[in-house]
């Protein structure tokens, strides 16, 4: 039986045509996954469903009754449709509680009963087993925290069929095995969920059905049973991905960057200083990934060996010479380079051309006299990145925050790579792009380490650290548990150093699982 | 961007940071410096001279600082939001001079003129208010705009509406809105701390306030949330009008004149007075606790000086000090430990 | 007292004092009282009732005997007087006078309304046939401009209809704005420039002078008077580049107020009122001008 | 949030809008909305009295428009980096009261005396608007509060220079700053046109410019990429310093007199022609293009109702409601299709 029925469905912003008469079916109890590269539309036709967006053409019927398009977002939700965006909507200056129950606070004698409210808060995150403090502003959230009052706050609609929107892609495995087990449990229940994801891996893991779209349009659906990952990725992309192990392209360079025992002056969050005495070598043409639990430190010492953070302890040296940072100029101006992993707040300037974006810490050696800068040359480098990243824009005039997430992402890979550093940190550099894309960004980070230059990646997909690293560096609680190869480590290994810092002796032979 | 997160009396923030241990006097002191700055600065006064430690001084503050502390109240609101109103003072000089004209021109000696001046004034406030909020949300016209606009409009209308005069001549009743006593207390000074005291309730225990906050913090996603993110935008600025209404109303009462010039300047100390109690400019965090402290460090400062003898010209150099100190030192309180 | 070894027994809050004419005043009085050897403490009400009468009561709280205020607003000071007096501070008013209190404040001033006369009968008086007069006013709604404007308004209409205001803007009290306004009024009657223009202070006939002066009209072709008499208008009035100025002769009123205030003190007598006729000071009366010697 | 974005003249929106194609005319229109509001206005303006279409008026306007355009200019940068300075009219008094105080009572008669008044004025607000930056980001204290306070202080300290009092007696080079031509065209003018025309520039092609639009744009992501913020930040508030004392030296050249109420109220003025720009006060939008319009928009309509002879009292009302007309006409242009 269908719970939600979309046919024909049309939407277009000035100068896209973001979805072209699409449909897409989902029945009551069914998880049903939304697939399609970066800028398949996705996002647009979830925001339509839940009247964030209203459709230029088309019909949603939902439960049989057809919606009325000038709803708003309070009526989709009364009406049982809850929503996590891709963009997260939280309110950073209110607390876990108040978020989750914003506009539905418990009341007494007409007025907000707080205790109530923690204490209704406090009951559902112990439910859904997050350890997160309802008290808490959500300013202090890591993204991945921040992702976790989401799917907590559309837990308190009670909804009928509830949206995820890549709730995923700021998770480590171990709270991706928390919201499957969830998402189980509303099945259980008769809920429906629309699931998008790029990891498809954990789509055939736990997905009913599928519907792929590509540039806007419906391509086809179907029972995720009768499909393997390969026909998935063909009907996405139009070709089919090899997703091969990096191969080392040589013997490794000489130590370029030596972190030795640093701890952080004050750690970003208000605990007390949480990684400690942190030592890790990676040298010219290496990849080195972190690998480690949400929380565990790895953009902390990503921060600090950037010049973002200061450090209290202990030094870091590039090329055997010591680094005094001050600020990330400092270590940009030294060779060492960034992309973080908060896009939204600490990457990109949303309202400004995806050229101003690309080219602002390269423009030194653009501008004569270090200050009048040649447009041309400018231009230049941005087409040159366009090309070697394969972002899909309508031109280099375009505020990036018109671009899908992924190809924000690969915009701002562009910046840090125009600046041929020494050594490239790249923390989640694939989170929210598309398994066509990944490979290109994997194939790109490994052409870079050809040249030489010294890199580490973070990331909390497991299987991308092992199919990028070199090395794998493994952090539990800000400490340095582990430091494998990355050619015999496996998957198993890494999870038992992450959980619990010592590993277990892992089976010869393993084959190592496709994305 | 660069006017740095100011946080200080967040009741998300405080819970957060506050299990329940035992008593540590530095976080007390972190927590409350507001307050002691405050507290710091009548000592000083007082050491100097002790007359301004009279109950009679306390008054004298308290009875100035009503008049721009209930808008200072509306203000919280607004800059809640994200917004900002630059035309209370003049909205105010409006709204008190349409009342008192009313009730001295074309209603007459009445019992109950105080009455009618109280409704006129409020109401001409609200209706102001309500303007500038429609502009903001239908129009798309930035806030300040539109009240700097209001600002001038208003002031014009004033002006034409008297001829540029003051209109006097209220009784008794009118009067003793400005300079009677509820219990000891001055009737502006009760009149002020009810409105405070419901704005502090409104804003922290309705759902109409936690959308304040939620529309401040994140416009857009309050709308995906559900807010009715216009209504909550007009109504903002309505009934701050209807308190610049309602203050025009106790100065007149106070001074025993609707001035046309009345509320000249008031926009930028009753704005400063949210921002000193820890509000930012770019919406989502503040409260109206935070904004009485600030009303109260402006009031405190200049008769303190006055007291003190400090000469006129200096004065306004030690006040615009002291407040760049007191911000500071609440941004050093608040991000160093001990 | 620890309070009250140090505090002045006088107190003086002025409007405000930011326009020259009360900085005049205050700089008399401070020689004044340093001639007499008291105390003084000036206060600055910044053009805001609310202000000064906050100022008032703090100084009453600091143990002030006598309060010599510049009223904002005739009536907006009258409960105040009536507290003060209360507590047994008495109060003299200077240049404007209190309405309203319940027993009768002592005032030392010249009227406004009078000075403004003074300006429009030397109109009627000079051109007998009529004349076009452009009035540059004050700050709008401050009782002083709101009086002046009532003075030339009166004068003007006991001349009969001969005489026209052509044109009444307002360039707040200050110079800059003056001279644009005035500019702007030029332009628009090029053709038929008015006969004299009435500046309601000596700070905005600076930047009508000026503006006169950018547009090609010598000083006989339009001619220009001023309010306050300071030391400037004075110089001008003195070159023949300007006609007149008004002057309240500040310096005499709060010399004046000050003496009452400290035969109050010294002997308990109540102050007397003193009320102090308007003068227009032309090039041949610049010698009675009060500030003359100011005039470098 | 709800002062919704404007953009106007932000040249990252304007040229993605424009791929070489033929004319289109509601296109342009759109494009020059602004410009195309001017030109109403003058035109009425023009239609209603001859006058007002005069080379000399349009020079009187110019003249007018010079003294604050100058440091709208720099407002301009100060609005998108996300701050905002409220203290520049007491600056500029401070600054040229300053300066004036030196040249007529220190140095004395002199050949280069306004050569020394220019350099003075220019440094002292120069260093006035360092201090306001340093402030900012050293003490992390709010623009707005850091330039509220400036505003008290630095008007204190003009009132305390020369006791309240104006200084004039300058010579004939100094006023021909104020008062001469350059080629037919008033001093004060080619120096505005020279200023606006390096700020224009600057913030179009240079690197400065570049992160000038970053740290607006988001001030930890320009940290990020390198840009170093503080530096970008005090140097701003320095820069409108400097304009703001090389306005008031040619304000008191204009007049003859340095004054210490000199630009009073000019921070409105000033911030107002920036908004009407279409600068966004959240920063990283808005443009000098922009800016300039804003500021002749306002000299007009002062200039206008003078010459129209439209009361003093009604004036403000008609300012208020066309600046509201402006802003509302440019949004909807901005976002209606033909
Ligand atoms: N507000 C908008 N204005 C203009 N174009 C938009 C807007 N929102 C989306 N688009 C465009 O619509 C297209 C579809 O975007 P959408 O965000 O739906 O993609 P997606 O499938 O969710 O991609 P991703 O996997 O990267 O999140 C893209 O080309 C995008 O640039
Ligand atoms: N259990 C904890 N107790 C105290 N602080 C914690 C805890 N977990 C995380 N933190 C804090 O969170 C921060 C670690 O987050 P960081 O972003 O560096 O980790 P990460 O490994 O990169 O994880 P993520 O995947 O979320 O980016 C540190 O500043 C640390 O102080
Ligand atoms: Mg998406
Ligand atoms: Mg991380």
């Amino acid at each position: 039986m269908t719970l939600l029925n979309v046919s024909q469905v049309s939407k277009s912003f000035p100068g896209v045509r973001a979805l072209d008469r699409v449909r897409l079916e989902v029945g009551r109890g069914e998880v049903h996954a939304l697939l399609g590269e970066n800028g398949a539309g996705k996002s647009t036709l979830i925001k339509i469903l839940s009247a964030a967006h209203a459709p230029d053409e088309g019909v949603v019927a939902f439960d049989g009754q057809p919606l009325d398009p000038r709803d708003t977002p309070l009526r989709r939700q009364r009406l049982g449709i809850a929503t996590i965006y891709q963009e997260f909507n939280l309110f950073p200056e209110l607390s876990v509680a108040e978020n989750m129950y914003l506009g539905r606070e418990p009341k007494r004698l007409g007025l907000v009963d707080w205790r109530r409210l923690r204490a209704d808060a406090a009951a559902l995150l112990g439910e859904l087993g997050l350890p997160l403090d309802p008290g808490a502003p959500v300013s202090r959230l890591t993204v991945a925290e921040q992702q976790m009052v989401e799917i907590a706050k559309a837990m308190t609609l009670n909804a009928r069929l509830i949206i995820m929107d890549e709730p995923t892609a700021a998770l480590s495995s171990r709270e991706v095995d928390r919201l499957h087990a969830i998402i189980a449990d509303l099945k259980a229940r008769g809920v429906s969920v629309i699931y998008v994801s790029h990891r498809l891996a954990e789509v055939k893991a736990m997905c009913d059905r599928y519907t792929v779209m590509r540039d806007g349009r419906y391509v086809a659906s179907g029972d995720v049973a009768d499909v393997e990952i390969d026909d998935m990725v063909r009907l996405m992309v139009g070709r089919s991905v090899e997703f091969v192990r990096r191969a080392r392209s040589g013997p490794p360079g000489p130590v370029v960057l030596k972190v030795e025992t640093v701890t952080p002056k004050r750690p970003r969050l208000a605990a007390p200083g949480y990684l400690k005495d942190v030592c890790l070598e990676v040298r010219a043409g290496e990849i080195v990934g972190l690998a480690g639990l949400v929380g565990a430190g790895r953009t902390d010492l990503a921060r600090l060996i950037f010049g973002a953070d200061a450090i209290a302890s202990g030094s870091i040296r590039l090329d055997d010479k010591p680094l005094k940072l001050k600020s990330p100029r400092d270590a940009i101006r030294a060779g060492v380079m960034m992309v973080p992993e908060d896009r939204k707040q600490q990457g990109c300037f949303l309202d400004h051309s995806i050229r101003r974006n690309l080219s602002l810490p390269s423009l030194k050696p653009l501008s004569r006299l270090g200050q009048w800068i040649d447009e041309r040359a400018e231009r230049d480098l941005v087409e040159t990145y366009r090309q070697k990243l394969r972002v899909k824009m309508a031109s280099q005039e375009t505020p990036i925050g018109k671009l899908s997430g992924g190809n924000q992402q690969k915009v701002l890979l562009g910046r840090s790579m125009a600046l041929a550093p020494r050594v490239l940190i790249v923390d989640e550099p694939t989170r929210g792009i598309d398994i066509g894309a990944k490979a290109e960004v994997h194939q790109v980070l490994s052409e870079f380490a050809a040249q030489g230059v010294a890199i580490l990646v973070i990331s909390s997909e497991l299987a991308e650290v092992m199919a990028v690293s070199d090395r794998i560096v493994v952090f539990r609680e800000g400490v340095v548990v582990a430091d494998l190869d990355g050619e015999t480590a496996t998957e198993e290994g890494l999870m038992a150093y992450m959980a619990t810092g010592v590993g277990r002796a892992s089976p010869p032979g393993m084959e190592h699982r496709p994305l | 961007m660069t006017s740095s997160p100011t946080l200080s009396p967040d009741p998300a923030a405080d819970q957060a940071a506050a299990p329940p241990r035992r008593f540590d006097p530095l976080a007390f002191a972190r927590k409350h410096r507001t307050i002691l700055f405050l507290l710091l600065l009548i000592a000083v006064f007082g050491a100097v001279n002790e007359r301004f430690l009279t109950i009679r001084n306390a008054l004298n503050i308290l009875s100035e600082v009503s008049i721009y502390g209930i808008i200072a109240v509306g203000m919280t609101y607004v800059i809640l939001i994200g917004g900002i109103d630059v035309a209370v003072g003049s909205l105010l000089a409006f709204a008190s001079l349409a009342a008192a004209y009313v009730v001295t021109t074309v209603v007459g000696p009445s019992p109950v003129s105080w009455l009618i001046a109280l409704g006129i004034s409020t109401l001409v406030g609200l209706a102001g208010g309500y303007v500038h909020g429609k502009a903001v949300t239908w129009l798309h016209v930035p806030a300040f705009i539109v009240t700097l606009g209001g600002m001038t409009v208003w002031r014009g209308a004033t002006l034409i509406l008297n001829d540029g005069g003051p209109i006097s001549g209220f009784d008794a009743a009118y009067r003793w809105w400005g300079t009677g006593d509820i219990l000891f207390v001055p009737a502006p000074i009760a009149v002020f701390i009810l409105v405070a005291a419901l704005g502090h309730v409104v804003l922290r225990y309705t759902r109409y306030g936690r959308q304040v906050y939620a529309v401040g913090g994140n416009a857009e996603a309050a709308r995906l949330s559900g807010v009715n993110v216009d209504f909550i935008v007009t109504s903002v600025y309505a009934v701050i009008g209807a308190l610049a209404g309602l203050s025009g109303f106790l100065l007149s009462a106070r001074l025993g004149s609707a001035e046309a010039v009345a509320g000249a300047g008031y926009e930028l100390r009753v704005i400063a007075s949210v921002v000193i109690g820890g509000a930012s400019l770019t919406g989502g965090s503040g409260g109206v606790g935070g904004t009485l402290l600030g009303a109260l460090l402006i009031g405190v400062l200049s008769n303190g000086l006055v007291i003190m003898h400090v000469s006129s010209y200096f004065q306004q150099v030690v006040i615009g000090l002291i407040i760049v100190a007191a911000v500071a030192f609440d941004h050093y309180a608040r991000t160093h430990k001990a | 007292a620890r309070g009250g070894q140090n505090a002045s027994e006088v107190v003086v809050s002025f409007n405000d004092l930011s326009q020259p004419f009360f900085v005049a005043m205050r700089r008399e009085l401070e020689d004044e009282a340093g001639k007499l050897g008291v105390k003084v403490q000036v206060l600055d009400a910044q053009n805001n009732s609310s202000k000064q009468i906050a100022d008032l009561e703090a100084a009453a709280v600091q143990g002030a005997k006598v309060v010599i205020v510049a009223p904002t607003d005739s009536k907006a000071l009258a409960t105040a007087a009536d507290e003060l007096a209360e507590q047994g501070v008495a109060v003299i008013s200077v240049d404007r006078n209190i309405v309203g209190a319940k027993s009768p404040v002592p005032h030392v001033g010249a009227d406004n309304v009078a000075g403004g006369r003074a300006m429009a009968d030397w109109v009627v008086k000079t051109y007998p046939a009529g004349a076009r007069v452009v009035v540059i006013t004050n700050d709008p709604g401050s009782s002083s401009s709101i009086e002046r404007v009532k003075g030339v308004h009166e004068g003007l209409a006991a001349g009969g209809p001969a005489f026209k205001i052509v044109a009444e803007q307002t360039a707040n009290s200050k110079r800059d704005q003056a001279l644009t306004v005035t500019q702007n009024v030029l332009t628009s009657m090029h053709d038929t420039p008015p006969d004299v223009i009435l500046c309601l202070n000596d700070d905005m006939a600076m930047g009508a002078l000026e503006a006169v002066r950018a547009a090609g009209f010598g000083p006989d072709k339009i001619k220009v008077l001023g309010f306050d008499a300071i030391p400037e208008a004075l110089a001008r009035i003195k070159s023949g580049e300007m006609v007149a100025s008004v002057e309240q002769n500040p310096g005499k009123q709060i010399r004046t107020a000050l003496r009452e205030a400290v035969d109050k003190i010294k002997t308990g007598a109540a102050p007397k009122s003193v009320s102090l006729t308007p003068v227009l000071i032309t090039s041949a009366n610049l010698a009675e001008a009060s500030r003359i010697s100011e005039v470098k």
